[in-house]
């Protein structure tokens, strides 16, 4: 099962610093097993899309900055992984 | 190990306030377990280990004297050449594995040198606790006495250091007679990346 | 090598070791460290000890919720900062993880056999302790270290601990001191604290227990003074026993007064 | 290496039989390449143009290669896109990051190192390909301590 993510997305100087943290084993070793699409959205908007390889670090940590934003704007951030595990996270702006 | 005793009665130690390293020695009996190779029987201390430890390793120079000459008997010189293989001298200085309860018993361990002294140049990543012995052999020669010397001081630094915190690579059994020749090899011979 | 071969495997290369002046070296390490201290996992861990410290476990079904580290049952706010300290209900002085031993044992009603089975996990699966460890020292947070120094057993411990850590005896003669003794020395490139001195003690115990980046681990005080005293060539020191217990008891009653700020991030 | 191939073509086959709706891009041919030039090429980035308005920001050395803390911003009018290639690791594409509407070209996140390397980051702007590069030196810790 997925493990435990956590999110903390804070107004930085205008605009919305996203700080997120998965519990992913990200292996190099057989069995391969390492998230390869990390997805951020913005009140239900699709803002970053990305493609990762298992050369990102174990346990994941990837801040994004988002223009403006406000207090209480809903950040959703998702992962899916080689095997079709994922998870997400959503929380307000801070 | 009489004599030992005799000076400690007589010198005034610097007082670790109640604990005296007999009762430090019933708390880790009590307190620590075997593990594997790790048996309860490495808590005991032994006289150099008691006198280094109540003297803040500063044991009076005659007591000193007496217990080096004590371990230099330990020392089991093997007979002919003292120089061995510096190639597989310096893969033994490399492995810090040996005697610990994560290891196996009996597996050949290494002599952990690169995590104190700096040996070859071409080893950066080496510790500083002990001192350089870069172009050991090249400083110093590679003669018979010091062939005997550094054979010695390997096997058991106490003997020419009694609160030395080398370990006694020969008599721990960390290390066998040939790993010992081939880290003297490593130190001593022209050929070897140490003296070039 | 293990730490290395899961990485290894993939990085057929090997990891180069780079001379560089020492001093910019030394500041370009230290950036590093703050780098992935900026960027750490550290928080997953105390989410995860939080979820087991409000788990109903053991034959009496019951969380660790009303746990007393010092300050009441169920205080955590700064409770890590003042351990280890003196109990009365269990007439001794315990750091975080015997203390947390002594509640799953009382309030739990688990065994002692049972709740020690697996105290050291790993990068896969982290252990109770580690999670619980990291959850509950999160909580104190800029607190400043205060370990009991006043009744006479913690008075005690502190004693027993400064001796054993000048204590020299196992298979390779060596105390901690034969390491953690003289200033500026390394083992291989690892700067070694030298942990009796009060400025080398504070930056190093306000940042246990802390996440290893090397291996992905998650790793407590515990586990420290265990490690050490492998590579020191002794048998192994029993799980929360009065031994280890009194080493981190002068180690934190000699970094006094230092702001709590893990838990860290380490190489 | 071969064994990572195969299982990089397994993993893919893993996503291919998943119900569509769960479906994400993955770019198997770029992650898949073996030298920064190949994987360059799998982007359609073959010949970016230097910049100097890509910011880089990452230790000058790394203690350990398992983690390599770096920061990206790209100042580049218009960026849509940010890749990181890491020259020496076996596959040099690290990640994509597509900004759209709403996002600032921004990322940080922290990567593997297999031993010291230039660590390239590559922008997309205004449909153009930018490059900016930093070396990084990976060194080891001591033994085990």
């Amino acid at each position: 099962m997925a493990g435990p993510m956590k999110m903390r997305a804070t107004i930085l100087g205008g605009n919305t610093e996203v700080r997120v943290l998965i519990t992913h084993p990200m292996t190099t070793v057989q069995p391969l097993h390492f998230i390869q699409n990390v997805t951020v959205k913005h009140n239900g908007r699709t803002v970053v899309e990305s493609e990762i390889s298992q050369a990102v670090s174990r346990n994941p940590v990837f801040s994004f900055r988002l223009k403006g934003g406000a207090k209480g704007d809903r950040i959703e951030v998702s992962w899916l992984d080689n095997k079709g595990e994922s998870n997400k996270i959503e929380s307000a702006v801070a | 190990m009489r004599k030992a005793l005799f000076f400690l009665a007589l010198c005034a130690w610097p007082a670790f306030a109640d604990y005296t390293s007999q009762d430090v020695q019933r708390v880790m009996q009590r307190d620590f377990h075997a593990r594997g190779q790790a048996t309860m029987d490495r808590v005991l201390q032994d006289g150099l280990q008691r006198v280094c430890t109540e003297s803040g390793d500063k044991p009076p120079a005659g007591l000193a004297k007496a217990l080096e000459a004590d371990q230099l008997k330990t020392i089991d010189f093997p007979g002919g050449s003292l120089i061995g293989d510096w190639k597989r001298g310096e893969r033994i200085a490399q492995v810090g594995r040996g005697l610990q309860w994560t290891d196996s018993a009996g597996a050949p361990g290494g002599g952990s040198c690169y995590n104190c002294h700096q040996l070859s140049p071409q080893e950066t990543s080496h510790g500083t606790l002990g001192p350089s012995l870069l172009r050991f052999g090249a400083v110093r020669g590679s003669g018979p006495e010091m062939q005997r010397y550094v054979y010695g001081k390997i096997y058991n630094a106490k003997a020419y250091n009694l609160c030395s915190q080398m370990p006694r690579l020969g008599y721990s059994g960390t290390l066998s007679a040939e790993q010992i020749k081939d880290l003297v090899a490593l130190l001593l011979d022209p050929a070897s990346p140490v003296n070039r | 090598m293990t730490r290395l071969s899961r990485i290894g495997l993939f990085f057929v290369g090997a990891l180069a070791c780079v001379p560089l002046v020492a001093q910019d070296a030394k500041k370009e390490i230290q950036r590093y460290q703050q780098m992935i201290a900026e960027g750490s996992p550290v928080e997953l861990f105390e989410l995860g000890g939080e979820e087991l410290w409000k788990k109903p476990q053991g034959p009496n079904s019951a969380s660790l919720e009303k746990c007393d580290l010092g300050l009441g049952p169920g205080v955590l706010k700064s409770a890590y900062a003042r351990l280890p300290r003196y109990f009365k209900d269990a007439d001794r002085v315990m750091d975080l993880e015997s203390r947390l031993l002594h509640c799953m044992t009382t309030l739990q009603g688990r065994s002692r056999e049972e709740a020690t089975r697996r105290v050291f996990g790993n990068e896969n699966q982290p252990s109770e302790m580690e999670y619980l460890s990291a959850y509950v020292a999160g909580q104190s947070r800029g607190f400043k270290l205060a370990a009991g120094a006043a009744h006479p057993k913690e008075k005690e411990a502190y004693q027993l601990g400064k001796a054993l850590y000048f204590h020299r005896a196992g298979a390779w003669d060596m105390s901690c001191a034969s390491c953690h003794g003289d200033e500026g020395k390394r083992i291989r490139m690892q700067e070694l604290p030298v942990l009796y001195k009060p400025q080398f003690a504070r930056p190093i115990m306000a940042t246990w227990p802390a996440y290893r980046v090397s291996n992905s681990q998650f790793k407590t005080m515990q586990w420290r003074i265990n490690d050490c005293y492998r590579q020191m060539r002794y048998p192994e020191p029993t799980f929360a026993s009065d031994a280890t217990v009194a080493l981190t008891a002068f180690l934190t009653v000699t970094a006094a007064g230092e702001p709590y700020r893990g838990p860290g991030t380490k190489r | 290496m071969d064994t990572i191939r195969r299982s990089l073509a397994a993993a893919l086959g893993v996503l291919l039989v998943k119900p569509l709706a769960a479906l994400a891009a993955w770019n198997n041919q770029a992650f898949g390449a073996k030298s920064a030039a190949d994987a360059l090429k799998s982007l359609g980035a073959s010949t970016p143009a230097p910049s100097k308005e890509i910011a880089i920001e990452a230790p000058q050395i790394a203690e350990n290669g398992a983690v390599v803390p770096i920061e990206i911003t790209s100042h580049l009018p218009g960026t849509t896109s940010i890749a990181v290639l890491i020259e020496k690791n076996p596959f040099p594409l690290a990640g994509k990051f597509d900004f759209k509407e709403g996002a600032l070209p921004f990322v940080k996140l922290n990567v593997k190192m297999g031993e010291s390397s230039d660590v390239r980051v590559i922008a997309v702007a205004g449909g153009r390909h930018y490059v900016a590069t930093k070396e990084i030196k990976v060194t080891i810790g001591g033994c085990g301590g």
